[in-house]
């Protein structure tokens, strides 16, 4: 079951909750402070962070389709809650068995630079990047180990946190782990399955945006007058106006396509090609939304920045596109790219 | 704009699984003229071949001789054809878009007479529209068809009529009277009516298949009038506008793509990997979009924006890809070269701006997705 | 159009080599806010000790305290403080257009005023220009100056007006009749005086250089007009114009791309070294435009078409190099990150989109040179 | 002594004769035929593959400003004679003191696939994709032996030549060489000069080319209408008849820099910059003026296509934009990009 199959109410009710609840205000004030409690309280309250998750674990039910609803629909209101990162971690949890309890957790994304060990139950080491880390309980990961993969969670009461910023101000921290005893279990998937569910929801935050991006862009270029007409007329803004329409397109059924293509495979190489995607239609988006709108995009007072600064950041967090291109090559050069993309959903390998 | 995520049936992947392998054996590697997707060679042969199978006219009528099949079942063919450069230009007109046509707007006698043909594989339609001095202009189109007992007599000429020299028929634009977009009408002309002269014009790559077409005094008959008479301009949109978000418009380099992607050219370094990448992630988005849009037609919808939006940026895309591959291939192409690919590359990039000209100039395009988003 | 190549005479290469020596000792790594071009931090004393050298207002006439050089000279200077992201912001708009504008329009007691200060590094201008209904159209100018006895007294607001927080001066552009390009005046505004409210503007990165100046019933003396009466949209285009040639369109990220491309952030991989090398090509390329536009003008000529060609392309290229970098760069970088290098390329991530739309959109600067082209 | 010096009266002289002596039917005619031997003989009796050349070795005297002006003037009419191959060749026998004959040669433009070895004066091997080998005398080439740098002349009567074209349908032949009796002269400079030589002289081809679309496409745009207007006043076209002005004078300049660095320094990294930038220039121009020009520029019976083929094959040759950009990035990361582009003409360190 996809996002296709998602009852068609649920989605103009998710919107009409995040534009409510996370009005542009709302998300400027967040940035000055660590977590937005109140809307975090809200969320949780609905159960929103744990759709995907068996209700017999605790979780809310529900399918990854009504997850992206959700995520999309956080997303084009900036909703400044870890909502993706509470997700996924969640899901690694109950997929190994374990209960969900709701509280707020997060992913290790995992960096060139990270050192992390765990030996005999005790971690030690850094992470780098940790979405939210200073605000949530848990951080959890899959390691490999000579027994297979596992799922590692890493009590964060026990850890030391330095604080970091992605571009749109939201925390990024770096952890230290110094003789921590963590959780480890079994992982009863492909070591890279936590990366692409994270990545999934990542994207659905992007796909989100770039819908806001487009329609904002749209409706501005319609009002705003100069040389005695909208600026919407003149062919140079028109282009901006349909590339912006065509990214936004593009992410949102690339991540409806990886998301079907996760049902038959966990790690499905479509999930790469989506953040690939949805990681080059942010860039050109970005740039075009701000040519659009010229002077007065570049102010705080001005809601398309809060958009602008989280694609920019997304797009250089799980998953590069230096790094996907160099996967998603190494599958083409293997299997030929007309046989890639015009195989069924879930079923591309991996080179 | 939404589209919604779909994926190929069983059925679908069945039909898929028989064009490969009918395919692997009716082309074998260095057994036919690669071609740059829609402009592949001009095969009859070939064609009659695919028509036998049913993979022609697939979405006509089974009453003329259709398939009475979906749209995505002629994309999954298509995609396979234009994925091994397979030489497509003798049908490619009639089966995408003058069959289509003559199936919403002809009369009985018409779609008898011409829609078997198509799917068979035995007509070859080509199409006269663009004049010298309308390019994207269509409402400024010239030649004219005067009344006359019984029929028509038109004066004038058409250009950059690709394959007019092999078709069996052009379907053509003209004025019928003075007013800007009710006047023009289309009409099914047979290719070897007295008085109309077919004249190639070399095109950029040496080849002969773009031609200029002479009426001189031309008699049609009434009866080859197609649709209304002063409806021309709205049958000609509506022909264009669908066959916009076909995989046609992001896949003719694809048989180069491959050959370099697989190595034929030698293993890629890593530069030339994440460029395979990127172009690969671009063609599942395309690919991804294309699908949505032909299952948008088979339940009945009009994707027109849509399509406009898809072909605006495919075709930008397949020039980029002419770009990278050239430049990972090291030096200038030889046109006259023995290896076909290399022979294939220096084509194309001869012949890639047509690319973003042909069926509606980016800018066309742009317009239009602008005016469909103002108005949605 | 041409440019003529030309390159530094020995004398040019002796005041490049000073430069380089003051700057490697009076700005010594690490000890000061490394800045992303003409956006660079603001330093009072660092512009008085460029104005003790001799470095500000270079042509500038002598008899009001200038340097009485070249452009080319000033060119020179310009792109030693930009490379290592110099302190600039505090005399930027005095020194690149401001002083020019008064030595060109300004009366005698004007010139004597305040040029000196311009030269020595003391004034700090800043630009009124843009309105919240008037970006790019600046004959929609609504803030007006009305005479009154002595003066004129102004009420309206200007916006995205650069320094004026920390500016000693405003050069204003206020409506004094109701002719939409005749109707337009420049006055030179103290910031201080009664009646005007500096608001900041906080910009996309968080800083607040960006303000809003509201004026209430604020009087200007008459001898605080530039220039004429009602010729202040052609005295504005006239200041735009000749600027927009300058190294500063292109070198807002220098500090970046050197750190990066000496290896700062470690060894460069090979896709990394190539597009290190197509960057140094087009940043060789711009500065043989900038120095060749230079060198017109101190012939004498007006090279703004020229101008306006080279910063459409050049904003353009600078954005460019943001994706190019960050690419490399490998992740996100943290604005507050202790690495002031990662840090500026934040900072760079998030106002680049600003570079194409200050000084004139790539829209604007488009249309400036095809008008001038079918002029030619 | 650069092009900036020379008579003002000499490039609308080089202008109008190529105008008149290389139209677009002549060089339509060429592309069917090996050489336009009436051209050749008309160029080569004015002395103009020689210009650069002292006179006391036979050669026309004049400067590199002056035979630069030739070849732009040359590339603007896209004159289907090997001029800067001739020129390039002459020069270089010259500088080992041979005198020069005004025959036609080519220069073998190196290839990793080649496979040429001289010993004691005699060759073997093949050289590939060398310019007008079946129609030339000789060839030549500077090899790095033990004893230095040694230009290599390789008679071509006596090697055997396998025809193919570039885009333009001009001669780019296969040479194989079997035991053939060559001159060897040392080389008085850098093992790079000749290619450094021949580069520059490709370079004006193109960036006369390059001034000739961007007109050819001006003058289009003023003139076809559609929609009631000319197509210049629409924003899309401007767009790209400003990008065609951009890169024409870009390609100019940076060839008359280049002129002046090897002044200085015969082999100066600036004539890398130069064809680098020539090189994107094409590649942009070419798109923008085909898009400019619609059906109409991919027809044979228009002359845009003569100009777009020839950019489209040197871009390719003689220095293409992979090796140009790492050779150049290599020399960034050594002495920084700042320092790089202030420095003095003919100044700059290859890394």
């Amino acid at each position: 079951m996809t996002s296709q199959d998602v009852d068609p109410s649920f989605a103009p009710l998710m919107a009409q909750f995040f534009r409510e609840q996370s009005p542009p205000e709302r998300v400027s004030a967040a940035e000055q402070r660590d977590l937005d409690e109140s809307l975090w309280a809200q969320v949780t309250e609905m159960g929103l962070p744990l759709i995907g998750v068996d209700e017999a674990l605790g979780g809310s039910g529900g399918t990854i389709g009504e997850l992206l609803v959700v995520l999309a629909a956080a997303g084009r209101a900036c909703a400044p809650v870890p909502l993706a990162e509470t997700a996924a971690a969640s899901w690694a949890l109950a997929r190994t068995g374990a209960r969900v309890s709701g509280d707020l957790l997060t992913v290790v994304p995992g960096d060139p630079r990270d050192t992390l060990t765990v030996t005999d139950g005790v971690a030690n080491g850094v992470v780098h990047d940790v979405p939210w880390a200073r605000v949530a309980t848990c951080a959890v990961t899959v390691l490999t180990t000579d027994h297979g993969p596992v799922l590692v969670a890493i009590p964060l009461e026990s850890a030391s946190v330095r604080t970091g910023y992605d571009l749109a101000r939201q925390p990024k921290d770096r952890v230290s782990i110094d003789a921590v005893r963590v959780g480890v279990s079994p992982w009863p998937g492909a070591s890279d399955e936590l990366m692409a569910r994270l990545t999934l929801l990542r994207g659905a935050l992007m796909a989100g945006a770039l819908e806001e991006v487009a329609d904002l862009t749209r409706q501005y270029v319609g009002e705003r007058v100069q040389f005695g007409r909208p600026v919407g007329r003149f062919q140079a803004v028109q282009e901006h106006v349909v590339r912006l329409e065509q990214q936004a397109t593009l992410a949102l059924l690339a991540v409806n396509r990886a998301a079907a293509a996760t049902e038959v495979n966990p790690s499905a190489l479509e999930v790469k090609l989506m953040k690939l995607i949805t990681n080059e239609g942010a860039r050109l988006a970005v740039r075009a939304a701000h040519q659009a709108h010229g002077a007065i995009g570049m102010t705080q007072e001005y809601r398309l920045q809060l958009l602008t600064r989280r694609l920019n950041s997304w797009l250089g967090e799980v998953g590069t596109s230096a790094d996907l291109a160099e996967a998603i090559g190494a599958a083409a050069t293997e299997h030929g790219i007309a046989r890639l993309i015009t195989s069924s959903a879930g079923t591309m390998e991996q080179a | 704009m939404h589209l919604d995520a779909t994926d190929l049936s069983e059925s679908e992947i069945r039909l898929q699984q028989e064009v490969r392998e009918f395919l692997a054996e009716r082309l074998p590697p260095g057994s036919y003229d690669v071609g740059l997707g829609m402009t592949g060679a001009s095969d009859p042969q070939f064609s009659r071949d695919l028509g036998a199978r049913g993979w022609l006219g697939m979405s006509l009528p089974p009453e003329y001789g259709g398939g009475g099949r979906t749209a995505v079942e002629r994309l999954v063919v298509v995609e396979e054809l234009l994925a091994v450069g397979a030489p497509v230009a003798y049908h490619w007109i009639g089966d995408r878009q003058s069959g289509p046509n003559i199936a919403a707007n002809g009369t009985e006698e018409q779609k008898r007479a011409l829609l078997p043909g198509i799917a068979s594989g035995e007509l070859s339609f080509s199409i006269g529209m663009s004049e010298p001095d309308s390019g994207s202009d269509l409402a400024s189109l010239r030649t004219r068809a005067e009344r006359v007992p019984g029929g028509w007599r038109v004066n004038g000429t058409k250009i950059w009529t690709t394959g007019a020299a092999q078709a069996t028929h052009i379907l053509a634009l003209f004025r019928t009277s003075d007013d800007r977009h009710h006047g023009l009408t289309q009409f099914i002309v047979e290719r070897d009516l007295d008085g109309l002269t077919v004249s190639p014009i070399p095109f950029i790559d040496g080849t002969r298949e773009f031609c200029e077409l002479a009426f001189e005094d031309v008699f049609i008959p009434d009866e080859m009038v197609l649709g209304e008479v002063g409806a021309g301009w709205g049958q000609n949109t509506a022909e264009l506008a669908l066959e916009r978000g076909g995989v046609d418009r992001w896949m003719s380099l694809m048989a180069v793509l491959d050959h370099w992607a697989r190595g034929g050219w030698g293993p890629l370094g890593a530069a030339a990997t994440a460029d395979a990448g990127q172009i690969t992630a671009r063609c599942w988005a395309f690919r991804g979009v294309s699908l949505a849009i032909a299952r948008m037609v088979d339940s009945g919808k009009s994707p027109s924006i849509e399509a406009a939006l898809a072909k605006e940026m495919a075709t930008r895309f397949e020039q980029d890809c002419v770009e990278i591959v050239t430049r990972h291939y090291g030096r200038t192409p030889d046109l006259t070269s023995d290896d076909p690919y290399e022979s294939l590359l220096a084509r194309a990039i001869l012949v890639s701006p047509s690319w973003s000209i042909r069926g509606g100039t980016v800018e066309i395009l742009r317009n239009i997705v602008s005016k469909g988003l103002a108005q949605a």
